[in-house]
């Protein structure tokens, strides 16, 4: 789960890295009340994912409360890069003097964590690392052993930070690594670290995310979910435990297991359709969840065709015929559906379908077969 | 021959009294595989199916004589079993749980890799197992599509892998070994560790590589295949429609920047000489061709 | 430093460790309001750091304030093994259905840490070991990886904990693990670990002690050290930053290292001599040190004669002279001091020395000449 | 030859710009230790007597080449301080720092041991540091009192070990190397680790063990010597007269229970067939005898 800005730098203050203050606001009337509270100038921020929000006129100054209502005014409700903008935050202004960068993440070729430190900071980490690798320092932490100072110092002295900068720098980075071992964090990037007039040194900016398999010790993850806007699709998907990603296509997908899911879109997409999502039904689905990934599938008015491509192994070919058969019972569908079914049950499967004939169900007996019958049946020719 | 699981496989199943511990542990059981214990604590001294539980892996393997684990227990407390196995002297631990916390699995691999006193291998997690077909069948696989024969297959994902081994079967091609290594980011063993014992196995004359988008590890498997390995290799990747930056399901699934594409792994597998299959069917076919 | 079991109780409390409710006391009337506060029936128990109370009479019940009053009466003041009781801790008493036995400490030879649990506590770990080793149960635990449950499952499985008290164990056992860490102890042992009447697993005693070394760390260490009762010469010493440990001999030592001093000891006792202490200037001892470790010597009237032995590393010889002359000139010293001195600036602390005569001072040019003059000159024999 | 450090040792001090650090420094350096560096943070681009002094142990090792580190920091920053040398890559860390909290070391002995991408010895903490006679000297083993020769003495001890130093220099007994393990109850290196050097080193004919109270480093090393030292051992233990219980300076010299005596050190010594010396000057004694 990636977080908005907001509720990252809220996260990183509960952990001791200094932020600068700051509120988030729906309305402009809200802007301006956080603005009040924080005196002075401020900078309202668009709370978006995406970046290039600056350039996009998404992060703007405003110099007393009523400025920050207008300038809330305008951000609010903008689109950036197809992300509506639903918040800003109200943060209070300061004297920058310097900006780094920083982060922390799994290095999956390592099995290990890595820090991440660039005095070049505001800049996105992969521009630096086109124009100017040796800027980048690096250094592993073994997740056993955690950060000890020197990792720190090593960020610190080999990225060139400035003197004035070190010491607050070196006494920051740990308690980022903290905060990533505490939250379950995957990725905690601050970009920029800043050193502000004042000597001090701050996340301006902070992209968190989260380990969502870590959601069980974390009561919190639930409600910082709720702030992210999903699609109609996505949340019924969510909510009945489906792993659903909406594409552009019209050849509507399910199957079991990631890996086939993937794979199926490649087949799909080499017999010449456009798959209209990514939907795996995870390990050992039973009918109720065959059932409601065709509802949510067949919801989407996008979609001309299904196919369902189920190789059983936990998952039960007969369950899935039993799903596939209430939700044809249950909801008024007239989009073809083509069904693929081969492991544990299979044959089963297909005797339960067979003796419950619908006008909309295909059957294929091999992957490919399936794909080009339901690119077929997408283009409207009737196979 | 075979690798990691076969005809010396003792097996104990941690969380074999619970619902999908008992269900796949009896399918290993029926499959032929020797399963002589099961785990669960405070229900030592019962039985699953006559097979005898015990309250600690130690417990089971002083008993038993166990030398293989299936974990098979809920992702919180999956990390604790996969670290009580190593320390009781398993030596194949074949992690089925997913979900587990990436955390989790960087602190116990991290463990397991350096530890002096263990000598565990970790298949897994989040993977459907290891299957030695007509030998021993440790995990989710459905032994049914496998046959034996010569083989090797080695995957980061579970349905495409049944996927492939059923196109492999029904051209006549039968495996020495199927491991499925998992989809996680953090994966106790990734494709060179079972590429090295493919190698060195005298029942495997080639290797079937799956990969997914995501993470470099077809990237060093294949430097490592060009390197290393005389025995051919046949790649397969999915994920080549994966719109980059979405998950597709797999935390280890992610698309970072240019890097972990489909494109740069079927890249990557080409300049190692590596023949890469467009879809699973045809998987067999380049199998059936190189081993003429 | 060893801690009273009140102590090491208060920190096993904040840990979260069960203990029974209790108030310590110095005075009767202290017992008898400590009683009236937990209410019922109480243990009053002798506060001191040697085994073998109970049998010593240094526990006993009290049904009433009144009662506790009285067995506080007898128990304070009295001697157990040389050691006087200064405190009570009156303890709110309960019923007690099985005893264990647990305990965390380093394992030396292996280089990590060792947890340790047995069916039978209430005895002393060493008896159990002697008469039914396979009652117990023992387990590594890795420094860097931590206790994990498994551990815990492990030695209370393996211990034969009974059934009803497994659970609680096996919450109990890492909350031990953490306070060992998060103490810097070296030992925690919980003996004996009981499951009472209502089904709950405490800790009914408790032996902490901590890692000197780590006292930077540790605000509470001095607190917690302040309610031990040393000697004179030993609070002095330790004031002084010296490393004295009082004997019952007569030749006074003063050496620099630990494995020198001791090696003096047994030198001095091969010659027939009786050491008076052991003291340990430590490495770099400057003239100050050398000349407040001359006065703690000397200020014990049992010593007859001393032998400073010192081989100059960081300790340099110059300095040490300066020490031995500062306290010969500061104080009144009718005790004969043997000086052996080598390594670093040797021959200009001896040149010092020379040119600076006293009559009391005596001086050897090896180690076991020093030990055999200081014997003769403590038997009376002027060499 | 030597053991540890010889002829290639390339130094760096981490906390050279300290009171203590420089003064040894300095000392090392005039024995003729090729010192190259030196690290403080904060103090990088600075020098002291012409040894330049930089921030991390990383950038000393890439400009300088150094490959032995003596760490004479504070004790609350010491085990940072050795993982940063390990983590730079550097072989052999001398740690003279004393009263390192025993949770500290234990943590970092047991990364030292296990982790996969260092190679690094340490030596200490809390010990006077190795000397290779007229070669080089890590540490505040006074130089003047050795002699160049090929007995090798080991040591939990400190000033002990001048002390018998000096009655071997005296009797014409020159040493390859003098190697101060340290009295901490977590040691980096223990007694059988440096024997296994000295079996192995050419220019060494003898080892001399110093032991002390407290522990089973002794009674470990013996059966050590038993099973695998060709070369003679002569042995001393300090102690005697310790009462039990008493803790005698070092963390380490505790006597717990039965074990850990000197009286139990001295049997288990004696077992092994190693001589046992009764006091300091009797050591060159023993060993003038053995080597003949």
């Amino acid at each position: 789960m990636d977080l908005f800005e907001y509720q990252g730098k809220e996260l990183l203050r509960k952990s001791g890295v200094p932020v600068p203050e700051g509120r988030v606001a729906s309305t402009p009337e809200e802007a301006s009340s956080a603005a009040r509270s924080l005196g002075g100038k401020v900078v309202v921020k668009a709370q978006v994912q995406v970046g290039g929000r600056g350039k996009a006129g998404g992060i703007k100054p405003a110099a007393n409360p009523d400025e920050a209502a207008g300038v809330a005014e305008q951000i609010i409700g903008m689109d950036i890069k197809g992300h509506k903008v639903r918040r800003v935050l109200v943060e209070r202004a300061g004297d920058i003097k310097a900006e780094y960068y920083c982060s922390f993440l799994l290095d999956r070729s390592q099995r290990t964590f890595l820090g991440i430190m660039s005095a070049e900071g505001g800049v996105e980490i992969e521009e630096i690392a086109d124009t100017a690798p040796e800027k980048i320092a690096r250094v592993h932490i073994d997740p056993l052993l955690g950060m000890s100072p020197f990792h720190a110092r090593k960020l610190v002295f080999e990225a060139g930070i400035d003197p004035g900068a070190r010491k607050e720098a070196i006494a920051v980075l740990p308690k980022l690594y903290e905060a990533f071992v505490a939250l379950d964090a995957s990725l905690i990037e601050v970009n920029p670290l800043v050193l502000t007039g004042e000597g001090r040194v701050m996340a301006l900016d902070a992209k968190v995310s989260l380990d969502d398999s870590a959601a069980f010790r974390h009561p919190n993850f639930d409600e910082l979910r709720s702030a992210h806007e999903i699609s109609a699709q996505e949340r019924a998907a969510k909510e009945k435990g489906l792993n659903y990603i909406k594409l552009e296509g019209d050849v509507g997908i399910i199957g079991n297991g990631a890996g086939l899911v993937m794979s199926t879109l490649d087949v799909v997409k080499a017999a010449g359709g456009e798959p209209a999502n990514f939907l795996d039904v995870g390990g050992g689905a039973d009918a109720d969840v065959l059932s409601s990934a065709l509802e949510v599938i067949t919801s989407d008015d996008n979609v001309k065709s299904v196919l369902i491509n189920i190789f059983g192994g936990i998952t039960r070919g007969d369950l899935v015929a039993e799903g596939i058969i209430d939700a044809l019972g249950r909801l008024d569908i007239h989009t073809p559906i083509v069904v693929r079914l081969d492991g544990t049950n299979a044959e089963q499967g297909h005797k339960m379908l067979d003796e419950a004939p619908h006008e909309m169900l295909r059957s294929a007996t091999t992957m490919l077969e399936g794909a080009d019958k339901a690119v077929e049946l997408a283009r409207g020719d009737a196979p | 021959m075979a690798i990691l699981v076969g005809d010396d496989t003792r097996l104990v199943v941690q969380g074999l009294t619970g619902r999908e511990g008992s269900f796949h542990g009896m399918r290993n059981k029926d499959y032929g595989t020797d399963l002589v214990a099961g785990v669960t604590p405070g229900k030592g001294s019962s039985e699953v199916e006559g097979v005898p539980v015990f309250d600690t892996v130690a417990e089971a393997v002083s008993a038993t004589g166990a030398n293989t684990s299936m974990v098979f227990v809920p992702p919180a407390v999956a990390a604790d079993a996969i670290l009580e196995a190593h320390d009781a002297g398993i030596e194949v631990i074949v992690a089925i749980t997913e979900h587990i916390p990436a955390l989790d699995m960087a602190r116990t691999v991290t463990h397991l890799r350096r530890s002096s006193d263990g000598r565990a291998t970790l298949i897994g997690p989040n993977c459907p197992g290891v299957i030695s077909p007509g030998k021993a069948n440790v995990g989710i696989i459905p032994g049914e599509i496998c046959e034996p024969g010569s083989v090797g297959l080695v995957s980061r994902s579970g349905t495409l892998t049944y996927q492939i081994v059923h196109e492999l079967t029904r051209e006549g091609l039968g495996q020495s070994t199927c491991v499925g290594v998992g989809g996680d980011p953090i994966p106790g063993s990734d494709f060179i560790d079972i590429l090295e014992r493919f190698e060195a196995d005298d029942g495997t004359e080639l290797v079937v590589l799956v990969g997914e988008i995501g993470g470099d590890a077809e990237e060093r498997a294949s430097r490592y295949v060009g390197e290393h390995m005389t025995k051919p290799v046949v790649a397969y990747i999915a994920g080549f429609t994966a719109p980059p930056g979405k998950t597709m399901g797999h935390a280890g699934a992610i698309i970072s920047g240019s890097a972990g594409t489909a494109s740069a792994k079927k890249v990557a597998f080409e300049e190692a000489g590596i023949r890469v299959a467009t879809n699973p069917t045809e998987v067999a076919g380049i199998v059936k061709e190189t081993l003429g």
